[in-house]
């Protein structure tokens, strides 16, 4: 941000809205969910905790709500279970959901905070600047979600938070971070970058499955795809074009369409207009049993 | 990868490339700097060896018995990520989140550094040479009877070199013991198909039918069957596989069933004759032994309402082939064999033998073969130990003292041995009772061979080896250990072996032809092995035998208890499992998936009956089993059976370490010590509790909010019915 | 006009003075170049000069890329491992007997890595990767190599001891990532589709040579 | 019954004014002291958390703000009494605003500072503030100035200053007295210094009148729209309780009414400490409390507005946070500051109590209570019920850091102001003779009238 951007292009580091500003070009990062296959087994939260270095804040601080998981496994009972008249046994079992940053495009936290810690990257990222964050949390209090984590310790200084032989295991490509700053889900940002360099060096573009984020390579039951949404050929753009679901719609036109749809693609918390860029697939439940 | 003449556990060397990650502020510079921190360059390195770039090598994961191939990210020397490898059959690249801490198991600051002799109470440290010289002198005292060895789950070259140990002595008292084992579903299995652990084609069926069968979580080898299970949710042209849990307490699997049928405790038999009965196909004596469960009875004595039962007969009935599994149904109770036998009776009814469970392959080294853990070794031992018979105790990879029931009184009778080694990662229950403690090396330092129990496709071995430098320098792999300790005995056939890696190379490379070697030269061969990870072998096929038995199958039905009116069911959690990783951080906070509860126990009461007690959330409970009692925090769970209750296991450790010590309570010590009648083995859910307030109450420490599991206003996980959805215009 | 009027003139033109003082010679900050860091005493005084300096001045010019070889495959630019160093003067007799040299061999017949002391050491939450610049004007601009790693380390070949030269400040890396470079120059290697991405960042004053701004957004480097 | 007795000889005013430079009565020093152990247990505080990290004040995801920022607001809040007094009454020549602007303005100025120490004590990383400030730098970086934060730090900012100058400017003929009455010393160079050679010529009397309305005109549109803004901390933002169109005006009046409720508390002290007794009369008190208890009705009405306007909206979330303020955890301190905020005023309106020192005394304490339980009941309901059931969390309880914290503003502030009251006049000498000058001269019109009928 320098002065001569400030005044000439302001606009590049906002999106008002994802359309009427720079489309994402010739990388847009998205994610697609399956929650008919998650079978809520946490593998991407751990690997999430692996990858990301991701402190441990012991039991104390989890009882304080200060736990640091960037993807978190959310479950949910049928509204009806245990209410008046409702079934007192959950006979369609549970539903799981993992919840990470949504990399929404017109993110709610990044117009608000004060210093530009959190912006938006050319390729449809919301970046978190650890060093540049000045901890206001404001971004998370503006966040729908609530899936940014504040560093209220400092970790890498807490004992038995990363004893001598675990620093060995952080990830040389990820700051440790210190306390008084905000952070979230990446979508892996160092690995993107890794295949991003590869691919410029040899004058290409990134190939749809050449990158794989923490919580999609260890996930079981392959529930989570990930990749470029403008590139035709990647998973998540058919995904998205199968479900019929536009990033730069709040509404989509196919919930238009009376007696609903047929397919199973969404995104949370759509109507309050952040463009998410994760698109959940609904849970299927048999009908005849 | 490796290129002769440069041995590749130089590259393992720690390197002080830029020490750890950096840090953004407290550790670290944060300014720009001259001449403050030193790079150390290696003195020669490989020419593939680029700092700052990661290096990634095939291995086997050690944190269950599943027998996942995985891949390791290495980079200036430090293992950093576990990866599953894409080669394997059996985890086609996925990992568990288990998996995944197998690098908190590497670096786990509790780690045993130094053999540990007892003193008094204190284990002092001596050297290596003390300790076999000890070892040795012990044995020397005793007779083979009176020698006694425990180990978890062996295979591979490692259960070679460990009978071979016992047999130097003419030892016969190998105690393969798994606390957690599908040890009956085994015996069933065996009797009604010829072999004890056929393979099970989830992903070819169109209904699964699973009688406490937590594969989805813990049951067997998970990870191969989640992928199964996500082929069979997307199903064949867009006709999703449909799947029906039947438990008593509510698992990661039921969790995600179409429809989760909650029965009586014990009664999953009974069930399962009774969908026999109402599917009206069966002929002959099976139809003469089921002639006795009509919808009535069933429902009675099941609590499954007659609507239901019929529901499924029918669902099977209509979508063929189906598959029907044993879980808890089988390991719970005293009739679990029956039980079994009745489940397994109702896949043959099905036909859906040699259609959706086949015959696995074996691999051609029965010496190989898995030595399967089960709980009825732990009886025998303890028999033994009781009465005295056993002087010398060896005990590798298995933790007794913390898994056998409190009513088995283990510790005390383990006190009884005069001599106890324990090869230990860490100090754990057991290794606390031990007089000598040998520290092992981490399963990334080590070298080994696998052979897993549960085939996919085909047959295969894993690899196990370093994916770095010993974090510690006097720990030893039980290889190497048990190399040395053969040497005592028989010198002239292992002089050859100056080390566990070298025996291991030669026994691979002398049957390179038969590992599909062919005729590479040894060197390449070897290196090609160790790239892949795995060896893939056709392996044998043993054709399956489908014999119904029918004969002698009695299912009791469930009797009331005044003393004691609830069934305790010691629940299996998806990270925890029986215990051992516990001293994970990773899987400490990483709530259980139901409860989202973390770094406790808890005990599960289904709200009706919790109503009915007086006992809201977060009150702390007594629960008093004959054997004796445990406190632990109440959690109103709807997915449980109102007349049981459910603990997890893998909590309560009284050692382990930092992570581990002093967290929730060990179902294990109130555990009554009652067993299958036909195999022996220990039945976990027949333990029967009444439950009393203490008066004492904390906040349940949960990542679910005071909202509870429910949505609220918007839609957030959203679901639909397989009417209003068309599965085929998916990608 | 009042004595305090007066005052109260004084006081804001001096502030007025200041402040735009400030501004101008905060600006002015990062623009200063090639003053030396300070000299970083290393275990053996590295000649940089005689490797790479010219054979005018009794230099050997040595390729950068020889010796820091993952400079081009790699975030870091890499000190040769030992084995390198020896490779080249076990056969050079003539320098064998030299201290220097002498405190080299020492070093190898102990197995020992030397310790060599980081000079050019940025903050641990910035990730420079060498491979891509190096890459970016040695390979696609067709730069000679010695210019290229000269950008931000200097003009090496004629220091002994590498010291610092440039800022290496955010400011200063900024200010050239701000500038227009040409994409590809003559004898450039080919940039392939990478023109499309080129073509999403070129910046307006381009005429009829692409021309494109470094990456300017802060993940780049912080991560 | 009379603002100000007109018969008070003008040399008795200096004389009365330059006392309370001299001696107060023993319970100032006493004052004194406890402010300064309540701000010893606030930097206590503060040294604790700037060491250990923010996690020890218990906040928590999703309780990302705290006590801190409700505080904040408070004390800025608090800072529009002055304005209020001296600014508007000003322009509307209410004369009885004399005695009693100048502390007010002192009011404002200390509140302001008081509000500044929050911002820093809430920041994370406090050490990296002035990442904040729009400054040239060799990075090149400015602030988002999309962000109402930052907006906030330039409004509080320029109302300071200003605030400041206005303070200071009003202050120069008294200053001059005070250097010509005060025996040689620092202060005598101090006010020497500070008055800028007044000599109370027409041209300076003319100049400094110009100088103070401008000011005084230019202070009035920022003090409004500098708690608009805090306001919009809140209204800009998409959290449910928070995104309320009728927030601006909403936070001027909270403010307004908890700058009059103050200084109803300030005027009783200083009144008893500083022997104002001839210069704080009751009846001057009884204007204040009438103007609070208007205040206090149009505060009431807004409420009022702001849940009208949520209960019949669309916006669920919403509601659900606006029927958890009243039904769930924080009900006992959302109705406690319904109470205090808008039944306890009642009081005022009667007459009997518009002068009753010790009833004033109390009411005027609950009124802040109230108005500082206003602003939590702002920030801490809508992070405990947000959007997101699954980040609720009704448990959370501020720590002994935050209560610390909050505590200790109050003795940094009450610190601050005795200095002030003890350093430089009070009450305003100069204006309290117009006052003076004004009443006798409508008297002398009265008798003239008088006479003229007979």
């Amino acid at each position: 941000m320098s002065v001569n951007n400030l005044l000439e292009n302001w606009s590049q580091f906002r999106h008002a809205h994802p359309v009427d500003d720079k489309p994402h070009d010739p990388y847009k990062w998205a994610m697609t969910i399956d929650l008919d296959t998650c079978s809520g087994c946490n593998a991407c939260s751990v690997a999430c905790y692996a990858e990301n270095n991701i402190p441990v804040v012991g039991k104390e601080k989890y009882a304080h709500g200060q736990v640091m998981h960037w993807i978190r496994i959310e479950h949910y009972w049928d509204e009806d279970l245990g209410e008046e008249g409702g079934s007192e046994f959950p006979e369609q079992g549970a539903q799981f959901l993992p919840m990470m940053c949504q990399q929404c495009e017109a993110a709610p936290c990044e117009t608000v905070c004060p210093v530009g810690a959190t912006n938006h990257t050319a390729d449809g990222l919301n970046s978190q600047v650890y060093n540049r964050c000045i901890g206001s949390r404001y971004c998370s209090a503006n966040c729908p979600y609530k899936v940014r984590y504040f560093n209220w310790y400092d970790y890498p200084t807490t004992d038995d938070v990363w004893p001598a032989e675990m620093t060995q295991q952080l990830n040389p490509d990820v700051t440790v971070r210190g306390k008084g700053v905000m952070e979230k889900c990446t979508f892996c940002i160092q690995r993107l970058h890794a295949v991003k360099g590869t691919a410029k060096n040899e004058g290409r573009l990134v190939r749809d499955g050449e990158v794989q984020v923490a919580c999609q390579e260890a996930c079981p039951t392959d529930a989570i795809s990930f990749g470029n949404l403008i590139d035709p050929e990647s998973r998540v753009h058919k995904q998205w074009k199968a479900q019929q679901v536009e990033l730069d719609k709040d509404k989509q036109l196919k919930d238009e369409k009376e007696g609903g749809t047929d397919l199973r693609g969404y995104r949370i918390l759509e109507n309050m207009r952040p463009y998410p860029s994760v698109m959940y697939l609904e849970r299927v439940r048999e009908s005849a049993i | 990868m490796m290129d002769s003449g440069f041995d590749r556990r130089d590259f393992l060397k720690v390197m002080g490339w830029g020490g750890a990650a950096v840090a953004l502020s407290g550790c670290g510079n944060t300014s720009i700097e001259d001449g403050k921190e030193t790079v150390a360059p290696y003195v020669e390195a490989a020419d593939y060896v680029i700092p700052g770039i990661g290096v990634y090598y095939n291995s086997s994961c050690a944190q269950c018995d599943a027998g996942c191939s995985i891949n390791g990210r290495v980079r200036e020397g430090r293992v950093l990520k576990l990866e599953g490898n894409p080669a394997s059959a059996i985890n086609r690249g996925r990992t568990c989140g288990l998996g995944q801490a197998g690098v908190q198991h590497h670096y786990n600051p509790d780690r045993v550094r130094e053999p540990l002799l007892r003193n008094g109470d204190k284990g002092e440290a001596i050297s290596w040479d003390q300790a076999y010289a000890l070892i040795a002198d012990k044995l020397s005292e005793v007779s083979g009877e009176e020698i006694a060895f425990v180990s978890g789950g062996v295979s591979g070259h490692l259960k070679v070199l460990m009978e071979n140990y016992l047999s130097s002595f003419g030892c016969k008292n190998h105690f393969v013991y798994e606390a957690l084992a599908p040890g009956v579903v085994r015996a069933a299995n065996k009797k009604a198909y010829g072999v004890e652990m056929p393979r099970y084609n989830i992903d070819k069926a169109k209904v699964v039918l699973s009688f406490g069968a937590d594969f989805l979580g813990s049951w067997v080898s998970p990870v191969h069957f989640s992928q199964q299970y996500a082929k069979f949710r997307k199903g064949v042209d867009g006709q999703r596989g449909t799947l029906i849990q039947v438990e008593s307490k509510m698992t990661l699997t039921g969790a995600n069933a179409d429809r989760w049928v909650h029965l009586r405790p014990g009664t999953e038999g009974i069930l399962a004759m009774g969908i026999i009965n109402a599917l009206g196909t069966a002929k002959g004596d099976i139809a003469a032994a089921v002639a006795g469960y009509d919808r009535a009875f069933v429902s009675k004595e099941t609590g499954v309402p007659a609507g239901q039962i019929d529901k499924i007969a029918a669902m099977l009935k209509l979508r063929s082939p189906s598959l029907v599994l044993a879980g808890s149904a089988a390991e719970g109770y005293a009739h679990g064999s029956q039980n079994a036998d009745a489940i397994n009776l109702l896949n043959y009814v099905l036909g859906n033998v040699g259609k959706t469970i086949e015959a696995a392959a074996t691999v051609p080294f029965p010496q190989m073969a898995p030595a399967t853990g089960n709980t009825a070794a732990l009886k025998s031992l303890n028999d033994g130990l009781a009465a005295g018979r056993y002087k010398v105790l060896f005990n590798y990879a298995a933790n007794p003292v913390f898994t056998a029931p409190g009513a088995m009184s283990f510790k005390e009778n383990m006190a009884k041995a005069d001599f106890k080694v324990v090869f230990a990662h860490y100090i754990d229950e057991t290794a606390l009772q031990a007089d000598l403690v040998l520290p092992l090396d981490s399963a990334l330092e080590d070298w080994g061979t696998q052979v897993p129990e549960y085939m996919a496709d085909g047959a295969q071995i894993n690899i196990q080896q370093p994916l770095m430098e010993k974090l510690h320098a006097n720990t030893r792999g039980m290889g190497d250990i048990l190399l040395a300790l053969l040497k005592q005995r028989q010198a002239e056939d292992y002089k050859n072996y100056e080390d566990y890696y070298a025996y291991l190379r030669a026994a691979m490379v002398q049957n390179k032809a038969a590992l599909g070697g062919g005729s590479a030269d040894d060197d390449a061969f070897w290196n090609e092995t160790l790239t892949d990870g795995i060896i893939k072998l056709e392996g044998k096929v043993t054709a399956l035998s489908a014999k119904p038995n029918v004969v002698g199958l009695k299912l009791p039905t469930p009797m009331e208890n005044d003393e004691f009116p609830l069934q305790l069911i010691p629940s299996v959690n998806i990270s925890l499992r029986d215990g051992r990783h516990s001293n994970q951080p990773w899987l400490q906070e990483s709530p259980d998936p139901l409860t989202t509860i973390v770094w406790d126990s808890w005990v599960e009461i289904h709200p009706k009956k919790a109503a009915e007690l007086h006992i809201s959330e977060g009150d702390i409970v007594e629960i008093t089993s004959k054997t004796g009692s445990i406190k632990t925090q109440a959690y109103l769970f709807p997915g449980i059976h109102p007349e049981a209750i459910s603990i997890p296991i893998g909590q309560g450790h009284e050692a382990l370490g930092r992570y581990a010590k002093g967290y929730g309570a060990n179902p294990f010590h109130i555990m009554d010590a009652i067993f299958d009648e036909e195999t022996g083995e220990l039945a976990m859910h027949e333990t029967r509790v009444k439950i009393s307030k203490t008066g004492q109450r904390v906040i349940v420490v949960k990542d679910e909010s005071s909202a509870g599991a429910k949505q609220i206003r918007e839609k957030i996980a959203g679901r639909v019915s397989t009417d209003d959805v068309d599965l085929t215009k998916e990608v | 006009m009042h004595r305090f009027l007066r005052m109260s003139v004084l006081l804001a033109g001096l502030f007025a003075v200041a402040s735009t003082f400030a501004a101008e010679s905060l600006q002015q900050v990062s623009m200063t170049e090639d003053s030396l860091g300070p000299l970083v005493e290393q275990p053996i005084e590295f000649p940089h000069d005689r490797h790479a300096g010219d054979a005018g001045k009794g230099g050997m010019e040595i390729n950068c890329m020889y010796c820091h070889t993952y400079a081009r495959r790699s975030a870091v630019a890499g000190i040769p491992p030992l084995q390198k160093c020896i490779g080249c003067h076990q056969s050079i007799e003539s320098v064998r007997e030299t201290p220097r040299i002498k405190k080299l061999f020492e070093y190898w017949d102990a197995k020992k890595a030397i310790p060599w002391k980081k000079v050019h050491d940025l903050p641990d939450f910035v990730r420079f990767t060498h491979e891509r610049h190096i890459k970016r004007f040695n390979e696609q601009l067709n730069r000679p190599i010695q210019e290229v790693c000269g950008y931000c380390h200097g003009n090496v070949k004629e220091m002994t001891v590498a010291r610092r030269s440039k800022e290496l400040s955010m400011g200063w890396c900024a200010s050239c990532h701000e500038k227009d470079h040409p994409v590809t120059a003559e004898g450039g290697s080919d940039i392939g589709e990478q023109a499309y991405w080129y073509g999403f960042q070129k910046s307006e004053s381009s005429g009829d040579v692409l021309k494109a701004k470094g990456p300017n957004d802060c993940w780049h480097c912080h991560k | 019954m009379k603002d100000i007795r007109e018969d008070i000889a003008w040399a008795k005013i200096n004389q009365d004014v330059l006392k309370s430079l001299e001696n107060p009565r023993k319970l100032y020093w006493w004052i004194l002291a406890v402010a300064l152990g309540m701000l010893g247990i606030a930097v206590g505080c503060e040294v604790y958390q700037y060491n250990v990290g923010m996690g020890v004040a218990n906040m928590d995801n999703p309780h990302m703000w705290g006590l801190y920022i409700a505080t904040f607001i408070f004390w800025i809040g608090m800072s529009h009494s002055g304005t209020l007094l001296s600014a508007i009454l000003h322009l509307m020549h209410a004369d009885w605003r004399k005695p009693i602007y100048r502390f007010a303005e002192a009011m404002t100025t200390f509140s302001l500072l008081t509000a500044g120490l929050f911002v820093a004590v809430h920041i994370g990383r406090v050490w990296q503030m002035y990442y904040a400030l729009p400054y040239p730098n060799e990075r090149g970086l400015w602030p988002n100035f999309q962000s109402p934060l930052l907006w906030d730090a330039m409004a509080i900012f320029t109302y300071l200053s200003s605030s400041i100058l206005f303070l200071y400017v009003g202050m120069i003929p008294d200053l001059a007295i005070c250097r010509d009455r005060i025996h040689a010393g620092w202060r005598k160079k101090l006010y020497t210094l500070l008055s800028l050679g007044w000599e109370g010529t027409d041209r300076q009397w003319r100049n400094f009148r110009v100088t103070y309305l401008t000011i005084a005109c230019f202070l009035i549109p920022l003090a409004v729209s500098v708690h608009s803004i805090v306001a919009s901390d809140f209204g800009m933002s998409q959290a449910p309780g928070w995104h309320v169109t009728s927030f601006p005006p909403y936070f001027v009046a909270g403010a307004l009414y908890s700058g009059c409720a103050a200084i109803i508390t300030l005027f009783i002290i200083l009144r008893y400490v500083f022997r104002f007794e001839e210069y704080m009369t009751l009846p001057i008190l009884k204007k204040i409390v009438r103007l609070t208890f208007a205040i206090a009705m149009v505060w009431t009405y807004l409420n009022a507005v702001e849940f009208a306007s949520v209960w019949y909206s669309h916006d669920e979330a919403s509601k659900d946070v606006l029927i958890q303020k009243a039904s769930g955890t924080y009900a006992p301190f959302w109705w406690a500051m319904i109470f205090c905020g808008s039944i306890l005023p009642i009081t005022l309106a009667f007459k009997r109590f518009q002068t009753n020192i010790p009833v004033l005394f109390a009411v005027s304490l609950l009124l802040n209570l109230g108005m500082w339980l206003e602003r939590w009941m702002i920030v801490a309901p809508t992070f405990s019920h947000g959007i997101y059931p699954w980040a609720w969390d009704h448990d959370q309880w501020p720590s002994f850091v935050q209560w610390g914290m909050v505590f200790g503003s109050f003795g940094w502030f009450t610190l601050l102001f005795m200095l002030f009251c003890k350093i430089f006049p009070s009450v305003s000498m100069y204006e309290v003779k117009e006052m003076v000058y004004h009443r006798s001269l409508h008297l002398k019109k009265g008798e003239a009238d008088e006479q003229g009928a007979h």
